[in-house]
């Protein structure tokens, strides 16, 4: 997945409407769709035309925002693994918390698909479906530094906000350094596949390179550190994060999403 | 009165390795030195006490005539503004105008006067319309001067620039050069600049200090330090190319004056030539 | 390891989002107090390199997961406490769910299991086997290999509890995925600690490692053997989930009705197995058991 | 033969930055070549094909007539050495030893013959001694040298440098230059360097490429390149300080061939002179 940590940041510098939204509206946005969809009852099956909608609502958004179609399949194919194999396993189970089972397969080793099974595990795909969409989202359309701010505007304690500012500062330096690190041993002939040498020695590099990275960042972190201090760093620094006024727009955008969720769960009842 | 002061100060690493070396160090306000040296001569360590970063083994210093006091230090990083030569140990924020905001936050200013701190920045080191950018999108010599811009938004008396010119192409490097002078000539700041590449010292110092494994064992205008040749020597050092070739004809029996920077040196050349 | 969203209900994972904030507040205490000045920004700088390293993957030969470190006992190991891992855990994690690896609502579960569990039991057993004399290389491989495999196993139960797994299926191939992957972890610590004290053995807090007081160890030991011995009975049961579904039924049957959209903080079950007096003279005997067990391992560990 | 030669060489990053454009560059066995460019040129681009590191977007590389293929792929790596710019990113093994011997064991040699050539290599450096430090204690100018030797103990025919001399100290630089210039004559490795320090260029090359925005531009001798004045202007490069001096002088009407090192530009003023 991280074969492209500035890629996914490039996405984020684009220029289209979704992209210019208040970061703090796209933050509050992501998290109302994800915890109406994980709030949503497990066994009910008017839930599959709520979840349709939110999920409709984030690709028009994505459709506006203008991202790759190949850079999407892209994250979802790194995301959905995981997530896809509990959900395929949950017609073969028992769950706990249904009573009633009503066998539709019969398989080997005794083997039983259930129809409950079936629509839990569907549904509960369904809903983490939506919650990844809606990361990928906001993570393709606002800048990490932008998300921090953000975050740090919508009242983030002090602190964290200062060390997420580093760190999304950071992960940059040491990506391009970790390439700069592996470019440099795979001129000399590194691989990890390479037969010609012991695995134990191989592992043991793989451990160096682990090592250095941490030492260089924790001397980066020194080196910052001092710097950070002839700028006056004292236990009440705080990051610059500046006002910023929230356009009509941005109220709109965020209303429709609420619109959205209050016409998914009473509006298609009434269909 | 000294605006820097540094007294018999020493440092030691580890309770190992001696640093500095008693070092007795002066700036005027307004001068503009050069610090030249081998690798590890004890600069950037030097550039650390300057502004309470690390803390003499022994010895003193003196900023405006004040020891540095735990009560005084934010004065004192008000006052000499450190550059240190990666920019990326300097630069931490994601984007730059948060960067260069960040001094005068500390400082506790106002909003509307950090926003015009962090202008006037940027104006200065000619960056106006980088405010979002984000530094990993940056070229070297322009990482280099959102550091001077986060140092500057501070409005130091003293700027001090360790290996400014590091990694930049000779476009960059006269560019940067340039600025600094600026600075000190418009806005009267002290410039102190580390450096190894003697060549531009005589472009950027009036007043150069050279030290070696740890202790300043030259002080003078560039023409008398280059004309010390024994000192230049001991040092790993070279003179600047313009001087060398200037000695080399002076030994061919030549009778100049060794110049440093080349327009003084073609008019002596033009002298002796007519 | 990361759990996605979705896969555990509101509630709960409200309730391990809490356990997790108390658990993020201290540490960052820690960072601002407990080294020698306010090192904040170091850790915001670590933190990015961790979630850098995090990405070099060994692919594991004819499979198609493959292994990264996670460090949490590394961390705490190198900074003699867990509140390190705590920190660091917390904010790579934090940046690794909004690339969707993991979740929102499910932050805190991740962070309490590869955070605060890897990390304290990733370092209190690393203590406490090297006390019992064990060299260090190999009690920092313990301690990394028990910092992978306790939080498999909490994973397994909060799966359970939230429905979406059967318990000791989970435990066991959890277990099976995570033992495995706990010896490339401590294989790696134990080579990457070793390359750090020797490059920077100022960074390495090796002399705290022996003032941590026997009190403090023993004291993690109990809760983790506690914890132990309270998970082994709905382990040897040969239903746990019958025990989830008899108390779900004795609860009361809300999960199923439409007129509640929000899925109630533990639907299904008060503290699972709670219900039955039976049940706790097994928690007991388990416990006892586990213990006599544990102690009985280690006596072995410290004879060879 | 060519040791290396590339057609129409293109490379695009990310689809959009064109860093490489149809670079036609051909190196000869034995070949001191300098490739010089500003910032951002594309030196490093080039060097990362020369050994496959990249792949071209479109052209090709030949390396002594073979085009790079995932067979001929560590072969390539023998034959062609690359020494980055920043030590740190080369060196990560914890003993100066275990780094030497990194290349050589992925070649799958035995025990004795990296022995061998982990101290022939050390040797060549001079950093016989060195075996058992750690890299983090050793200076700017040794780490360099350590990362040379772990290419050098992979007994590459040709040396590739990215700005070898970065960061050192003129007398540090001097020593690196006089080792680049060893290795060429006494063991007959090619070298190709890339620097923005146009002064040390006359000294460790014979050609001379010059790079910008993505294409070379020129390609000659030291002299030849510097005498083409829109070329270096162009390129926000200089002349090194000898040929603008020299320069400066010509135009005051002094007849004089312009030169480039010191030696050169002293015999010539003195033939002025007298
Ligand atoms: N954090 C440190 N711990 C131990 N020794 C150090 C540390 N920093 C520097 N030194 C040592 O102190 C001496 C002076 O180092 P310093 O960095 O001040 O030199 P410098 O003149 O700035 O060199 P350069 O031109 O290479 O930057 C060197 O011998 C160096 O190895
Ligand atoms: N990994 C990368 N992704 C995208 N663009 C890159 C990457 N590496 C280099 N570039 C761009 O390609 C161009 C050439 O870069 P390159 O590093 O080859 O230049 P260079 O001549 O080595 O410069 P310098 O003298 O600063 O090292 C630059 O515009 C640079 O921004
Ligand atoms: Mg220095
Ligand atoms: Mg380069």
């Amino acid at each position: 997945m991280h074969a492209t940590l500035t890629e996914l940041e490039r996405e984020a510098y684009r220029k289209s409407p979704v992209h210019r939204m208040d970061g703090r509206i796209k933050i509050i946005m992501t998290l109302l769709l994800i915890v109406y969809a994980v709030a949503l009852p497990r066994m009910e099956v008017l839930d599959f035309p709520r979840l349709l909608l939110l999920e409709a609502y984030l690709a028009v958004l994505m459709l506006l925002a203008r991202l790759e179609f190949s850079y999407l399949t892209f994250r979802f194919a790194i995301a959905l693994p995981f997530g896809f194999s509990i959900a395929f396993l949950q017609p073969f189970i028992k769950q706990p918390f249904i009573s009633d089972f009503t066998v539709l397969y019969r398989l080997p080793f005794g083997l039983e698909v259930t129809g409950e099974g079936l629509l839990f595990g569907t549904l509960i795909f369904a809903k983490f479906l939506v919650c990844i969409t809606a990361v990928i989202l906001l993570s393709s359309t606002t800048s990490l530094s932008e998300l921090v701010s953000s975050a740090r505007r919508l009242g983030m304690p002090r602190e964290l906000a200062l060390l997420f500012t580093m760190m999304v500062r950071y992960l940059f330096v040491f990506w391009i350094m970790l390439g700069r690190i592996r470019t440099a041993q795979k001129t000399r002939g590194f691989d990890l596949w390479n037969k010609k040498v012991p695995r134990r020695w191989t592992l043991q590099q793989v451990g160096y390179t682990i090592s250095s990275l941490f030492i260089r960042s924790y001397e980066q972190g020194e080196r910052t550190y001092q710097s950070m201090l002839c700028r006056g760093y004292n236990a009440d620094a705080q990051v610059y994060v500046g006002k910023k006024k929230m356009g009509v727009s941005d109220i709109l955008v965020l209303a429709l999403a609420l619109g959205v969720i209050i016409a998914a769960q009473f509006g298609l009842k009434f269909l | 009165m000294y605006i820097i002061e540094t007294r018999a100060l020493t440092h030691v690493y580890r309770g190992k390795i001696k640093a500095l070396d008693s070092i007795n160090f002066t700036a005027k306000p307004g001068e503009r030195i050069a610090l030249i040296g081998a690798n590890g001569a004890g600069k950037s360590t030097l550039f650390k006490h300057f502004n309470g970063i690390l803390k003499p083994t022994s010895g003193d210093i003196l900023i405006k005539g004040e020891p540095i006091s735990k009560k005084s230090i934010l004065d004192v990083r008000k006052t000499v503004g450190v550059v240190f030569q990666d920019p990326d140990d300097q630069i931490f924020a994601p984007t730059v105008k948060q960067d260069v905001a960040f001094g005068p936050m500390n400082l506790g200013l106002s909003e509307e006067v950090i926003e015009k701190r962090v202008r006037e920045a940027l104006e200065t080191v000619r960056l106006t319309g980088f405010e979002e950018r984000a530094p990993h999108h940056l070229s070297t010599g322009e990482k280099k001067k959102v550091a001077i811009a986060g140092i500057l938004a501070m409005q130091p008396e003293v700027l001090v620039l360790d290996e400014p010119t590091a990694g930049l192409d000779p476009g960059g490097a006269v560019r940067l050069i340039r600025l600094i002078n600026q600075m000190n000539r418009y806005l009267g700041i002290t410039t102190i600049v580390a450096t190894h590449e003697v060549d531009i010292v005589p472009l950027l110092a009036d007043r150069v200090c050279i030290m070696s494994s740890g202790r300043i064992i030259g002080d003078g205008t560039p023409q008398e330090i280059f004309s010390t040749d024994e000192l230049i020597k001991k040092t790993h050092l070279r003179l600047p190319i313009v001087a060398q070739l200037m000695e080399m004809l002076q030994d061919e029996g030549i009778p100049l004056n060794v110049k440093f920077t080349l327009e003084e040196a073609r008019d002596e050349l033009l002298r002796v030539v007519k | 390891m990361h759990i996605p969203d979705a896969y555990i209900p509101l509630g709960q994972a409200a309730v391990y989002w809490i356990i997790a904030a108390i658990f993020i507040a201290r540490s960052i205490k820690w960072a601002r107090s407990d080294l020698d000045e306010n090192m904040i920004p170091l850790f915001g700088v670590l933190a990015a390199g961790m979630f850098v390293l995090m990405t070099i993957n060994i692919p594991i030969p004819m499979s198609p997961v493959s292994w990264h470190m996670v460090g949490a006992a590394l961390t705490a190991i190198i900074f003699a406490s867990p509140w390190a891992a705590v920190l660091l855990m917390t904010l790579v994690l934090a940046v690794q769910s909004l690339y969707g690896d993991g979740g929102i609502t499910v932050m805190g579960a991740n962070i309490i299991n590869m955070g605060i569990i890897g990390g304290f039991s990733g370092y209190y057993s690393y203590i406490a086997l090297s006390r019992l004399s064990l060299t260090r290389s190999k009690a920092m491989f313990a301690g990394a290999w028990i910092s992978m495999i306790l939080p498999a196993i909490a994973l397994s139960f909060e799966m359970w509890f939230a429905g979406t797994f059967p318990l000791k299926q989970g435990v066991f191939l959890m277990s099976l995925f995570q033992g495995a992957a706990g010896i490339g972890e401590g294989i790696i610590t134990v080579i990457v600690f070793g390359a750090i004290s020797k490059a920077r053995p100022d960074i390495v807090a090796e002399d705290a490692h022996k003032k941590v007081s026997t009190a403090k160890v023993a004291a993690f030991s109990i809760i983790a053997l506690a914890g132990l011995a309270l998970a082994a009975p709905f382990l040897a049961s040969s239903n746990p989930d019958g025990l989830q579904h008899t108390a779900s039924t004795v609860i009361g049957n809300g999960i199923n009705s439409a007129v509640s959209p929000i899925t109630p903080l533990f639907p299904n079950y008060a503290i699972p197995g709670m219900g039955m007096s039976g049940k706790m003279a097994a928690i007991v005997i388990g416990f006892a058991v586990v213990l006599v067990i544990w102690l009985g391992i280690s006596k072995i560990i410290k004879k060879g």
